[in-house]
């Protein structure tokens, strides 16, 4: 039996896989819509509690890690395997940034006593309540998704580290890097809707 | 079928990927200039307007949506029309209750 | 590669592995197509012995062999091993593995290993479900609507039965982007999508629900669990969420689920009307492009089931508009299937005899569904058992009758042997009334204004109760009837060959059982699905 | 009950809403029936025994489109009759009696506009009524079958339905949306009097005299009572009735124990009740009222549990 290799199915499978994740996050933001509307008040109170330096700070992180992640397929492509696996890795690192800085972010919050849950948040608006678990419900899903995109990509490193991504067989790398501007693509819809609209 | 062969021929030069970046920077520097105007209702739909531009942008180059077989087109269209019809039949009970 | 071809069939081929491992460690798409029969057989029968308690309960009003709390489960756990355990990946995750790469031509699915972990997922899933049955707090009783507040407050365990559809939905997803790329990258040479048989067409629409529609409910669900952990109240009133909210999300998932189920069974009936009429199917065009408008509109009109929720008032005609449209494919479809049959030759047999009762009880079912899709009589019925009727009428009378019409057409090819026809053909006359005994009564009780979901129920409506349990003995006697007979057809029953059936699509043109590589030659089509010389 | 009750009129809704019933169920028969026999005479008449060789007939255009279409025309049909149905519900006069529905579970309580509160639906004939629903707990639905009406209740929500009762009567008042344990249990009826006799009932309310009774009062507004009798009936929890002073063995983490209902056993099952539950009945059923009720008010309903003798 031939080696059976579909490039393009491969590819269109990540695509689907896409797809599915969008409307995952596409029910949240239906969501998000639905009590934007209903409490457009709370929301702009509430939105004021973000930091939008940080929140502006994650963007770019993301919009580099993805441009690295897009041009590491140029190298893969080119045979630049040492430039590839730079590119992955700079990628990798710049999610660890964001986590750090999530992680910043979320910590202050949670000081200041606005949680899930916690007495103070209980006590807001039902609006803000609201605003605030779908902050942590949506920036926590995308932060898992951040997670398992760096386990990706490490998988990917160790794969292209061994040859066994090279210029001739790389959809791989590319699912890898179509997974991770879909983390991307979140962001640049959650960034404004829940930092900027104020 | 179709070519069962990886496409060689798509190779995206690293300087389209840094304009591409550059400008979706240049964007994300807009919308928070725009959005620290207060221009009211007109802040929302900016932002949104300019995060499908950049969502667009994603889509098609660091994607590589340009360089796909149409098909690829077809479906990332038809899953956003879905979506679009989703949001505004949903919109249909809460705007008219 | 190879040096010699082998001529073991899947069952024999254990492709070096050992007893069990032959099966679940074997990513060859018959064999996991076996897995899913077994696991989803066994809790079909777990599922129907539970609704068979309840109709026991309800033989006689008052309480007789279980309490409240009892039946409030049942009928909860009931819901969530049909709908998400039996129904929803039946046809597509049983025939839809073992037959879609073979009728269109392909030595597998696109992503064989992705297809085998699918099935861990369900079984996980499914063993998740099983465990929020007996672990801590008791049953969830919240129905398989799982609708809040309700379901946020209920001390039961919710979130386990919450996880299992969450987990059963992701094996649903993974399932559906499987078929969409096997079917656009791996048809034979020459099949074009107007040359691919009509059970592949239904499976590729129902596909493109599970991918889609499957994650809005995800997300709901673990909402629901986000809210009973951390009180974010993003349905409970009480802390500013809208209960209606919870509604849309849930039935933009569930309606359309409705035709994840009911679309693979009318492609089993296209494939299985031609081959028994002898003739190609009337109207093929319109068979496969209504499959798709089915899937298309179908994604709108999820609001008929809140027309009574408080919904503004545009919300509930728009929505109704838009269900009797969606009726109007369906009608395409029940009108081609009996054309098919004018100036056939036809050959009545066990398969043909439950495709041409799913006709029937499918026009049952669809025909009810207007008078529940109508704004006026749906405000008298909603809720109640005529809603029971109803969709039993479709899922049971379609999609069940269509599994056992499959299971009968294909179980020759799929094991090498006949199963004894007389037999099969009383345990279909017994499943038949059986099932029109037990549900046919629920319309009458239900347009005289019996509730759902009742523990309990006014004396005026015993008759019809009773009737309806003395339904469900008779329909489970037929089902085990038809069981045993397939199952005895594994040790006594004769050869099959490659072709009982004189069918023309191409798995009948492959060996029975089918080798592991399905063709020793990937053939070229030249002509179209359903050529009767 | 009469099957169907076609056009009995109980209600003005009836005429709407079983119109749309009769127009689709008779074209849905006519189908119904024309399509099956069709099927089975092809059946009969093309068995390979009378017709040996199929004639291959690939489809027809005109057929195709002639079925598109007039299924399409039929449910549009369908459509209008419902909308019609439907449109008068929605359009509630001004002059509508307004009675306030309450929904918990599981019972309901109708208030009326001079403030008397009722545990059933008490109704003038002939007189349009509009029915404010909400609920203070989860979602209900209240159906009134002989009415044809059906309107879900909503916490925190004004859903509404409005009817004109047009003969008199008894009729079943049912819940319709799922709600828990006692969901069937949920019923009340609607009383359908004359004006003068309706008058009389509504103007004769004693207001209860909130001083004693406090309690019971609570007891109501939680929905205490639908699952503990007042009288000594075994419901879903033991009865209130001669609870107090009483000796009760109970479970405390699967170890039973004998204990008497004094007042701090009672004050703390309300508060905690899944730590010592009466042997023979289900755990965690009830959920704590400390978030729902106040130190007083459970003093007050401990209280009144001591008069249940």
């Amino acid at each position: 039996m031939e080696e059976h290799r579909d490039d393009i199915g491969s590819r269109m499978g990540m695509w689907i896989f896409i797809f599915t994740e969008l409307l995952l996050f596409g029910g949240l933001f239906l969501v998000y819509a639905i009590y934007r509307n209903k409490y457009s008040a709370d929301f702009h109170t509430a939105a004021h509690e973000l930091n939008a330096f940080l929140g502006a700070l994650n963007t770019v992180i993301l919009l580099v890690s993805s441009a690295t992640a897009a041009m590491s397929i140029t190298a893969i492509q080119k045979g630049n395997k040492k430039l590839a696996l730079w590119l992955v890795g700079i990628t990798i690192f710049m999610a660890f940034l964001f986590l750090v800085n999530k992680y910043f972010e979320w910590g202050h919050k949670i000081h200041l006593g606005i949680y899930p849950g916690s007495e103070l948040l209980l006590k807001m608006e039902q609006g803000e309540l609201l605003f605030f678990g779908l902050y942590y419900f949506m920036t926590g899903l995308h932060v898992f998704h951040i997670i398992v995109g760096m386990i990706i990509l490490t998988v990917v490193m160790v794969k292209i580290n061994s040859e066994s991504i090279n210029s001739h067989n790389f959809v791989l790398l590319e699912n890898g890097a179509l997974y991770w501007h879909l983390v991307d693509l979140i962001w640049i819809f959650l960034f404004p809707l829940l930092y900027l609209i104020t | 079928m179709e070519n069962h062969k990886q496409q060689q021929d798509h190779i995206t030069p690293y300087s389209t990927m840094l304009k591409v970046l550059v400008g979706l920077l240049f964007l994300t520097f807009v919308t928070i200039t725009v959005t620290g105007l207060h221009l009211g209702a007109f802040t929302v739909a900016v932002a949104l307007i300019i995060a499908c531009v950049k969502g667009g942008i994603v889509i098609t180059w660091f994607m590589h949506l340009k360089n796909e077989t149409p098909i690829f087109r077809y479906m990332v269209f038809g899953v956003l029309l879905l979506y679009t019809l989703i949001i505004v039949i949903t919109f249909f009970d809460y705007a008219f209750r | 590669m190879e040096t010699q071809k082998s001529h073991l069939n899947y069952i024999e081929d254990t492709q070096g592995r050992k007893g069990i491992f032959a099966w679940i460690l074997s990513t060859d798409h018959k064999r996991i197509g076996i897995l899913y029969l077994i696991s989803i057989t066994t809790f079909f029968l777990v599922g129907g012995l539970l609704g068979g308690l309840m109709r026991l309960e309800l033989a006689a009003p008052g309480e007789t062999v279980m309490d409240a709390q009892t039946y409030n489960g049942l009928f909860t756990v009931h819901g969530i091993i049909m709908i998400f355990m039996v129904v929803i990946p039946g046809l597509g995750a049983v025939f839809g593995n073992f037959f879609l790469p073979i009728m269109i031509g392909a030595r597998d699915v696109a992503f064989p290993k992705l297809n085998l972990f699918s099935w861990y997922l369900y079984m996980t899933g499914a063993l998740l479900a099983v465990y929020s049955q007996f672990a801590g707090t008791g049953a969830p009783d919240t129905g398989w609507t799982f609708y809040a507040p309700y379901s946020t407050d209920s001390s039961t365990n919710v979130i386990p039965a919450v996880f299992a559809a969450f987990v059963l939905g992701f094996s649903s997803i993974l399932t559906g982007l499987n078929f969409i790329v096997t079917i656009h990258r791996m048809r034979a040479p020459g099949m074009t999508w107007f040359r691919m048989p009509l059970f592949p067409w239904s499976l590729y629409a129902t596909a493109w629900i599970q991918v889609l529609a499957t994650p809005i409910v995800g997300i709901t669900l673990m909402m629901i669990v986000a809210e009973r952990w951390f009180q974010i109240g993003f349905f409970d009133p009480a802390l500013g969420g809208d209960p209606i909210l919870y509604q849309h999300l849930f039935w933009i998932y569930s309606h359309p689920a409705v035709y994840i189920m009911i679309l693979p069974a009318m492609g089993v009936i296209s494939e299985i009307i031609p081959t028994f009429v002898k003739k190609a199917v009337f109207g093929y065009k319109a068979i496969a492009l209504s499959s798709i408008a089915i899937a298309g509109v179908g994604y709108f009109v999820w609001g008929h089931h809140m027309y009574t929720s408080g919904m503004s008032g545009t919300a509930r005609w728009f929505f109704s508009f838009l269900t009797f449209i969606v009726a109007v494919p369906s009608a395409i479809k029940v009108f081609n299937w009996v054309s098919t049959m004018y100036k056939g030759s036809i050959d009545v047999r066990t398969p043909f005899l439950y495709a041409a009762s799913f006709i029937f009880l499918f026009m049952i079912g669809g025909l009810t569904g207007l008078v529940l899709g109508s704004l006026a009589s749906d405000v008298h019925v909603h809720d109640t058992a005529f809603v029971v009727a109803h969709f039993h009428y479709i899922i049971f009378g379609g999609m069940g009758f269509s599994f056992f019409a499959a299971i009968h057409y294909w179980w020759p090819k799929m094991f090498g042997k006949m199963y004894n026809e007389f037999k099969a053909n009383v345990a279909w006359l017994i499943v038949f009334i059986g099932f029109n005994v037990l549900y046919f009564p629920q319309f009458i009780i239900g347009i005289q204004g019996m509730p759902r979901r009742y523990f309990d129920y006014l004396p005026q409506f015993h008759t019809g109760h009773l009737i309806s349990s003395i339904g469900a003995a008779i329909l489970l006697t037929g089902i085990v009837m038809m069981i045993v007979n397939l199952m005895k057809s594994r040790k006594n029953g004769n050869p099959a060959g490659i072709n009982p059936w004189g069918g023309v699509t191409l798995e009948w043109t492959v060996p029975t059982p089918p080798p592991v590589e399905n063709f020793d030659e990937i053939p070229t089509i030249t002509e179209h699905p359903y050529t009767f010389d | 009950m009469n099957f169907l009750q076609i056009f009995s009129g109980a209600s003005n809704m009836v005429e709407g809403v079983d119109r749309s019933f009769v127009v689709i169920f008779g074209i849905s028969l006519f189908f119904l029936i024309g399509i099956t026999g069709v099927m089975v005479y092809f059946i009969i008449r093309y068995d390979k025994k009378r017709n040996p060789k199929a004639t291959q007939i690939e489809g027809s255009n005109t057929l195709e489109i002639v079925w598109t279409v007039v299924p399409l025309v039929l449910v549009m049909v369908m459509f209008y009759y419902g909308y019609r149905g439907y449109a008068k519900m929605r359009e509630v006069p001004d002059d509508a009696m307004n009675i306030k529905v309450i929904a918990y579970m599981w019972d309901w309580d109708f208030e009326y506009e001079n403030g008397k509160v009722s545990k059933d639906l008490y109704l003038p004939i002939d007189k349009p009524i509009k029915l404010n629903l909400t609920s203070i707990d989860v979602v209900h639905s209240l159906y009134i079958p002989s009415f044809r009406v059906k309107e879900d209740a909503v916490p925190r929500k004004d859903n509404y339905l409005w009817f004109i009762p047009q003969m008199e009567g008894e009729y079943e008042v049912l819940c319709t949306e799922y709600c828990g344990l006692r969901h069937s249990f949920m019923g009340a009826k609607a009383i359908v009097m004359k004006q003068d006799n309706f008058n009389i009932w509504l103007a004769d309310f004693t207001p209860v005299d909130s001083g004693t009774i406090k309690g019971l009062e609570i007891l109501r507004a939680n929905a205490c009572i639908g699952c503990h009798s007042l009288d000594g009936s075994k419901l879903v929890g033991p009865s209130f009735q001669g609870l107090f002073g009483a000796s009760r063995t109970v479970l405390v983490d699967g170890v039973e124990k004998s204990v008497i209902a004094d007042e701090k056993y009672l004050i703390h099952s309300i508060k905690e009740p899944n730590a010592e539950v009466v042997k023979g009945y289900p755990a965690n059923v009830m959920q704590s009222y400390t978030k729902l009720l106040t130190d007083e008010q459970i003093t007050d309903v401990a209280n009144y549990l001591k008069t249940l003798k």
